[in-house]
């Protein structure tokens, strides 16, 4: 089965990342496809390479591009979202004058619009929705 | 096609889990799980209110959100089921659509 | 449009003490741009966002009401609110917004799009859907 | 030195209203404001509870919040004061602390 | 000491399904550093933060519940841990974790930091202190 | 009076920061000091520079930047809160090998220490805490 997965809260305050992350990996275990992970509202939060958690705790970020690297995943962060929380890419920095170096999107995310949940809600056989 | 509900609120601090059961119809299907887990235990109003459904709707509960917590199986409500991460990937599949009550 | 699916948004958080009513208002308007069957419930704290008379210029916060009385021109046209939901919070469909839509079919004549629905009668609508999104 | 309660959360959605009124002493405030102040709108079970307990606990609403929410003065109960932000910061002064229950 | 300042953290959430139950632990075991009076309140979900027998293997999140059983060597003694939560919930005293301290006024015997109060007795202990830090 | 202030959630999410910050302009406008704010949990996350609000809306960070330098506020983000969240300063930011430009830490914010809550506590009259 084709499966979308809608993150809506930040890593470490909710658990709602971590239990994404949990079925997204159990559901590519048992060989579903995943069309989409996308990140919306504090979601996008997952998606900054400046974290650095304790060592004796999970790297949520970490998890999620490694999984992306190793499933090919689609990680999409809302452009909309990320802009009200300071998640930036290379373009986006440029556009609005943040400085050389600033990008802090992590490896494996991509940022682009809303219309890429509801392609996500179009094309999968199932969206399963984690938030707060 | 009936639906599979997903709660992960604590039934103590929200009213996510009251909401979703006055709307699971016949056939329905609810997952706790996070902080929801709770709502699984017995000699409390929420489980006695959970026990009383079981003929129309079927609960279930995510294993590794029960063990975090340090509920004891022995003190879940009887009848309610529990699944891990492959099996509520499993309760996705078998249901038309999820229904997450944030 | 028959493999059109039928989306439903699912609001049950009050407006402006968090983000999720706003930026699911976001999501719909960019749903609407799609070829999609396309429903709104509102139940829960969810019917305060339809509130009428809505000021949030002693916040220093954007009042973002008036777009839904927009999305009738956007071809959402549904909006299913809950009795139960309106009656515990001491509200009547008076209290709400009058939201509204041209019928197209039927001359371009103004119809509410406010549906006031029974708690069984919303558990029906949301079993007949393809996707469910809350926020 | 009596305590000044913020409440921040719809008591139709958290129990934090609930619990905060269980622990407020005879002589303490409670300010309600962001999505709180629904709680103090008349002709609801919350309103009736908060009615009742004006003899012993002083109920305020933040105005800028009833405001921004479409709550008209005439639907909140009789006795509750509303205040602007200097009143929200005279109330923290006049009581020996604030306690928020998020 | 006579101006050391009453402090209380006040737990009123579950753990792992939010952070606040740890971050507020991290505030804590920072603060026992200060000379100041520091009390620890559990109630509603709070309670849920002492339950025996945590294991959060199958999450892959830190189980941070060992540390509160840590506190009484950092001079953080006092737990005090609300009846009609505990009831409400199903538990009893004996489904939360043992937690001791060693009185050093009276010959380092070893005593428990739980203090299993009413509702009543809580709101008393909430009223005597200067600084009430809820997370 | 002399106050502090606890923010505990990030900006636009929750309210919690709005009304800190209303709050906080409400106190000095009637003459009582404000200690320090200090940023912990997700608060954090009004801190970073690297937001782009909608025009049409306030922009949460700036508003404090400009409270902070008009009134020479002491606003203060949690170090541990900040790893977590990807928040750094200059120093973090050479210091966790993030690269030249990384920091994202925001006008009149500074990082530090829980210690920084504790003493907040200790040296206010009132400490207020804004949160989820």
């Amino acid at each position: 089965m084709k499966f979308s997965i809608l993150v809506s809260e930040g890593p470490y305050t909710h658990q709602a990342s971590d239990s994404a992350y949990q079925f997204t990996k159990a559901a590519l275990e048992k060989g579903h496809e995943i069309f989409r992970v996308f990140f919306y509202h504090d979601g996008v939060n997952n998606g900054t390479r400046l974290t650095v958690p304790p060592q004796d705790d999970r790297n949520v970020q970490r998890n999620w591009s490694e999984l992306a690297e190793a499933h090919k995943l689609d990680l999409v962060v809302c452009i909309a979202a990320a802009q009200r929380r300071g998640i930036l890419d290379e373009g986006e920095a440029r556009r609005h004058g943040k400085g050389e170096g600033a990008a802090n999107i992590a490896p494996g995310f991509r940022i682009s619009g809303l219309g890429q949940l509801i392609e996500a809600g179009i094309e999968a056989d199932r969206l399963v929705v984690f938030g707060d | 096609m009936t639906t599979l509900h997903l709660v992960n609120k604590s039934p103590f601090e929200r009213t996510a889990l009251e909401s979703c059961l006055g709307h699971a119809l016949p056939g329905d299907a609810v997952l706790l799980f996070e902080d929801a887990v709770y709502g699984a235990a017995k000699g409390t109003a929420v489980g006695d209110r959970i026990a009383g459904l079981r003929e129309t709707v079927k609960i279930y509960v995510l294993g590794p959100d029960v063990s975090a917590r340090g509920l004891s199986s022995g003190r879940l409500v009887e009848g309610v089921e529990v699944v891990d991460y492959p099996g509520f990937v499993d309760l996705v599949t078998t249901h038309g659509r999820s229904h997450s009550w944030l | 449009m028959s493999d059109a699916k039928k989306f439903l948004y699912v609001n049950r958080r009050a407006p402006y003490g968090s983000i999720y009513a706003l930026e699911s208002l976001e999501v719909v308007l960019i749903g609407a741009a799609f070829d999609q069957s396309v429903s709104l419930a509102f139940l829960d704290d969810g019917v305060f966002q339809l509130a009428k008379g809505q000021d949030t210029k002693g916040l220093g916060i954007k009042n973002f009401s008036a777009t839904f009385r927009a999305l009738g021109d956007y071809g959402v046209t549904r909006f299913f609110v809950e009795k139960e939901s309106l009656d515990a919070r001491g509200l009547s469909v008076a209290d709400l917004m009058p939201i509204t839509y041209e019928d197209e079919n039927d001359g371009y004549a103004e119809k509410p799009s406010i549906i006031v629905v029974s708690r069984m009668e919303m558990a029906e609508v949301m079993r007949d859907q393809d996707v469910v999104l809350s926020f």
